[in-house]
């Protein structure tokens, strides 16, 4: 068929000292979840600019997922307290212009959920592929 | 049709020069026409006679123009400001971004001002001159026999058809009466932008954003956007590309735009105001204002000096990302 | 399409030698692919060279005409194509374009007489092409002197050029200075203006500065105070250019596009330009 | 000279659109007019001018210039640049048909800019007088008829009918064309056109304009004029007067990295952003001062100068209407023309 050909290229901003830690726990435990998953490692999930996420959709990645401690744990104190109130506000806004909400999100993933991270990976690929190529806010000069 | 006059404007910055309080006035420079004022220092009272204006047509908010005229001035620096750029005013304080002690502020009371483009949609083009008549406007042009009487009311800016308040918040000084925060209905265009469905709202957007030209006047009049270096003056930071080469970068130019302004946006409204292709880049601002009373309570921005934006604040009680589309899409 | 050259479409280079001059000067010898010359050019003439992805700018020409192989280029690290540049190694390609600009007047207003060059800093790139033109060409010109100044002993450029080759010519003298007092230099110390006053040349002959805008104002001014007529004095100028072609409207000072109607001025004619480089 | 009833219009435009791709200016959502190509059911704009001057016809805000591909050390320029097919502008008013004639002199000059040589041979320029001036036109400052628009194809209007007459042999060609469609006429009716708008032009607000304190030549008493100070002092430094106006012609290159390539593109630049000139080592511009008196300087004063005192300005007026802040040429051109030095 041909909807199972079609792999989603996803971008995951994984915080340095919760998710990145989860998904090494996901890998050393073989759990598994899809390659076109790329994982950028960054200081904290507050490190990621809205920058960051369009530039990534620019690039051709057809979804962008930000992974960091779960609220409270951040290792900087309050980074993903601010995570959660710019990507709502960016999330918003991306939706009021039409570009389809499920393409971003954010997820809270610890150093031990290696099991939440694969699951997380698994069912935002799978949203994604429902979804199909990023047309909204594709940069066609990239996919040559 | 203004309550105040330029003849009291002209006699209260007269005074103030002539006692000394302020070496210099930034007011309203007269145009060519009726309706085409430029933002002016004046410093004498010779000045001001000949060339001070004040009429239906001085939208522009002088706030931003304090981060650079109070550099180059000895003194004080009289400014006139209309309720909404009091709101700007604080914000500019709130980020010290100019010396309070070298702005005299007085707060003048607005009626509203009107959009020239409105005036000529229904006069027609070849405007001779614009004189006023209580609460109309009356056109001469060139190819009408007869003046042509507008009220005034119905050629309003869409920021004064959507006033949030005719309440100074700063001043050193006031004019006429305080006037009271509007409960305005300025959310509601974001609210049936929100009822469509995803697909209108993209349809929607890309025709507006596809006529950008990428002037930047959006961001050189925004009297939030202060920052020494934009990120899109910035040649290490990919996005320095100018000119709107695809749909891509005007979403990203106006997405950016709009949310490094997110928080601190007092909704003045400059931003469509000064857009050459009338864009309503407001709503993009007016949707972050709206999202963040819905998620994080009542927010102005401007309203006192020292507020802390919804976007530099946080509780731990927050409401998650995907949490927001549960509560806000289609039923605002 | 192919067919039609346009300007803006440049050439592939080869950096083919990189010399380290001074900590922040090197100097790349460019040739194309199939290893000749990319085009030829006149004394004072520049050329944009590009990095794709990177960017564009323009470079004076350092190397002389009469140099029939390989053309090289000085270049001081201070931007985004020249940091890129400095860590180039020999092999890597790059584009190139040019040449750009007009030339010094070496065949006309040059002939038959004495010449003095005065070069602070990286400033002597540009100057190297018409010292050495001069230099190929001997008996058609005068006496040659060359004042040269720089922060440091490090900081003079082909300095082994200078000493082996400039300063042993016959009919050439070299006049060296840095800033500073340094050790294992015995030489002048001081400013370039003030040791072009203190050397005190003869006033028949002819001036051609280079250097940084400040230098360049003050010798300019110290040899009109020792009876230099600005008519003989030449210099180039330098400012942002993207088309180098007279297009692209940026490098303009008054009516005069430096890309185009420069980068060589003679001082009177500057003179009538707006202060505006 | 042929004439066609404006009931006929839409089959004109059709019969045209059959051999070349038509631009006509038409309505956009928010009141304003922009070319657009005709499609069926176009509907050609009524508004005097279009927000967007018709130089992107030839000189477009982006286009690409060439691609690179690189690997390891090695560099492959590849020419990106496309045939191009016939076009045809319909309704360009007098002052823009003026600016092409001064873009010209920029880009066709030696070297001559491919790019825009290209597109300038294929388009066909059908112009047309005005018969409604705004108070912000002012081409007859600058010796422009708006009675007498040139282009390949010269046009009027009047209640009932449009009136053609070719200039060149493009345009020649394209009316033989449209034959069937259109009739021969005498040149009654655009006489009387001609002195309606005539009469007009003299009722217009800057009809007195001048540009005797300009012209090449005039830098040394010109640039240090104190007026430039305050002229400038509100000036936002944003490019919109600049983007709107049909004869800026500067350009910025930039590259852009793909991922996979670069591409090399050029856009359109302003004198008026202060990383305008602004190099490694400084700028030479410093403040809004320096950048707002080059583009005046360079429209009335350096271009004039290097092109046989044609002036780099068509009195348009879009910078009129668009500049947030009201500060125009005219206001320029009264301030410091005004001034006896």
């Amino acid at each position: 068929m041909q909807v199972n050909e079609y792999k989603p290229l996803i971008v995951a901003f994984c915080c340095n000292w919760c998710s990145y830690a989860g998904a090494d726990l996901a890998g050393n435990n073989r759990l598994a979840y899809p390659a076109d998953v790329k994982i950028i490692r960054v200081p904290c999930s507050c490190r990621v600019n809205p920058m960051f996420i369009l530039r990534a959709f620019q690039r051709g990645a057809d979804g962008v997922i930000i992974c960091g401690c779960h609220p409270g744990d951040c290792h900087y104190t309050s980074g993903n307290y601010f995570t959660r109130r710019r990507m709502a506000a960016l999330f918003s806004m991306l939706d009021f212009l039409g570009i389809e909400k499920e393409r971003t999100r954010v997820e809270w993933v610890s150093a031990a959920e290696g099991a939440k991270f694969a699951a997380t990976m698994n069912d935002f690929v799978q949203t994604v592929t429902a979804l199909g190529q990023n047309k909204r806010l594709e940069d066609l000069r990239c996919k040559k | 049709m203004q309550k105040i006059t330029r003849e009291q404007l002209i006699q209260k910055a007269s005074e103030l020069l002539e006692n000394g309080t302020v070496s210099a006035v930034l007011g309203w420079g007269i145009g060519e026409f009726d309706y085409d004022v430029t933002p002016t220092v004046f410093s004498t009272v010779e000045e001001l006679k000949n060339g001070f204006v004040f009429n239906d047509f001085c939208g522009a908010n002088f706030s931003k123009y304090l981060v650079k005229k109070t550099d180059k001035i000895e003194g004080k620096i009289l400014v006139f400001l209309k309720p909404c750029d009091t709101y700007s005013f604080n914000q500019l304080l709130t980020e010290h971004r100019f010396d309070r002690e070298k702005v005299y502020a007085v707060g003048i009371p607005c009626e509203g001002m009107a959009d020239i483009a409105k005036v000529k949609a229904i006069s027609g083009d070849g405007i001779a001159a614009i004189g006023s008549d209580g609460d109309k406007l009356v056109v001469t042009t060139l190819y009408a026999d007869e003046p042509v009487v507008i009220a005034a009311k119905d050629v309003l800016a869409e920021r004064c058809i959507n006033c949030k308040s005719k309440k100074h918040v700063a001043y050193d000084e006031l004019m006429g009466e305080e006037g009271e925060v509007i409960e305005s209905n300025r959310f509601d265009e974001v609210a049936r932008l929100e009822a469509m469905t995803a697909d209108e709202r993209f349809a929607f957007w890309q025709n507006e954003l596809s006529r950008c030209i990428r002037c930047n006047a959006c961001r050189d009049a925004c009297p939030a956007c202060t920052c020494e270096k934009c990120v899109f003056d910035n040649p290490n930071s990919g996005v320095e590309n100018k000119s709107p080469a695809n749909e891509f970068e005007e979403k990203l130019f106006h997405i950016i735009r709009a949310y490094h302004v997110a928080g601190r946006c007092t909704d003045c409204g400059e931003c469509s105001r000064v857009c050459p292709q009338n864009i309503p880049l407001h709503l993009l601002n007016r949707k972050f204002i709206k999202d963040m009373n819905d998620f994080y309570g009542e927010y102005q921005a401007g309203a006192e000096v020292g507020g802390r934006a919804p976007l530099v604040d946080y509780t731990t009680e927050d409401l998650e990302p995907g949490e927001v589309f549960d509560r806000g899409d289609n039923n605002a | 399409m192919n067919n039609i050259n346009d300007t803006l479409i440049p050439k592939i280079g080869v950096i083919t030698d990189v010399r380290i001059d001074t900590p922040d000067i090197k100097t790349f010898r460019v040739v194309t692919p199939d290893g000749k010359k990319a085009f030829d050019h006149k004394p004072g003439q520049c050329a944009m060279l590009s990095v794709p992805g990177v960017g564009e700018a323009m470079f004076s020409i350092t190397s002389s005409p009469t140099n029939e192989e390989f053309m090289e280029f000085s270049i001081k690290k201070c931007g985004c194509v020249t940091d890129w540049l400095h860590q180039a190694e020999p092999g890597q390609q790059i584009t190139i374009r040019g040449p750009y600009g007009k030339p010094f007047p070496v065949d006309d207003v040059f002939a038959g007489k004495d010449l003095l060059f005065i070069a602070g800093g990286v400033g002597l790139a540009p100057l190297r092409s018409v010292i050495n033109y001069c230099r190929h060409y001997r008996d058609r010109y005068g006496k040659i002197d060359i004042v040269y100044g720089s922060r440091s002993k490090d900081d003079l450029l082909d300095y082994k050029e200078i000493i082996e080759e400039w300063a042993t010519d016959d009919g050439v003298n070299v006049h060296l200075t840095i800033d500073n007092p340094q050790e294992g230099w015995d030489g002048h110390v001081g400013f370039v203006p003030t040791f072009v006053k203190e050397l005190g040349f003869d006033t028949n002959k002819v001036a051609v500065l280079c250097g940084p805008p400040i230098m360049i104002k003050f010798t300019l001014d110290g040899l009109c105070e020792i009876g230099f007529d600005k008519t003989n004095v030449y210099t180039t100028l330098e400012l942002r250019m993207k088309c180098g072609v007279g297009k692209c409207g940026r490098c303009n000072v008054g009516a005069k596009y430096v890309c185009k109607d420069g980068p060589v001025f003679r001082c009177d004619e500057l003179e009538e330009l707006p202060s505006e480089y | 000279m042929r004439k066609c009833s404006l009931d006929k219009i839409n089959l004109l435009f059709k019969e045209i659109a059959k051999n070349a791709e038509l631009y006509l200016p038409q309505d956009q959502t928010d009141g304003s007019a922009t070319y657009k190509k005709w499609e069926e059911g176009s509907v050609w704009s009524n508004v005097l001018n279009t927000v967007r001057s018709p130089k992107d016809f030839f000189f477009p805000q982006t286009e690409d210039l060439m691609a690179f591909k690189t690997e390891g050390k090695n560099i492959e320029v590849i020419d990106t640049r496309k045939a191009l097919d016939d076009f045809v502008i319909f309704g360009v008013r007098a002052c823009d048909v003026k600016s092409f004639d001064i873009l010209d002199r920029v880009f066709l000059s030696e070297p001559v800019d491919s790019f825009y040589a290209l597109r300038r041979s294929h388009g066909v320029i059908i112009s047309l007088a005005c018969g409604k001036p705004s108070e912000t036109c002012f081409c007859k400052t600058f010796g422009i008829n708006p009675a007498e628009p040139t282009g390949d194809i010269s046009a009027w209007k009047n209640d009932t009918d449009i009136f053609f007459e070719a200039n060149t042999q493009k345009g020649k060609d394209l009316l033989e064309k449209l034959i069937d469609l259109t009739e021969e006429c005498d040149d009654t009716a655009v006489v009387e056109q001609k002195a309606k708008i005539d009469a007009i032009m003299n009722k217009l607000p800057l009809k007195d304009l001048k540009t005797d304190a300009f012209g090449g030549g005039k830098t040394a008493e010109l640039f240090n004029a104190p007026e430039w100070d305050e002229l400038s002092g509100a000036c936002l430094g944003c490019g919109t007067c600049t983007f709107v106006c049909p004869t800026c012609q500067c350009y910025d290159i930039k590259d852009f990295n793909t991922g996979n390539g670069v591409i090399r593109f050029r856009c359109w630049d302003s004198c008026m952003y202060s990383d305008f000139t602004k190099m490694a080592h400084g700028n030479n511009r410093l403040t809004q001062k320096e950048r707002f008196r080059q583009r005046f300087m360079h429209k009335l004063v350096y271009y004039p100068e290097n092109n046989d005192g044609l002036f780099s300005c068509v009195g348009c007026g879009r910078c009129l209407v668009k500049c947030p802040i009201s500060m125009n040429i005219v206001k320029v051109m009264k301030k410091i023309g005004g001034k006896k030095r």
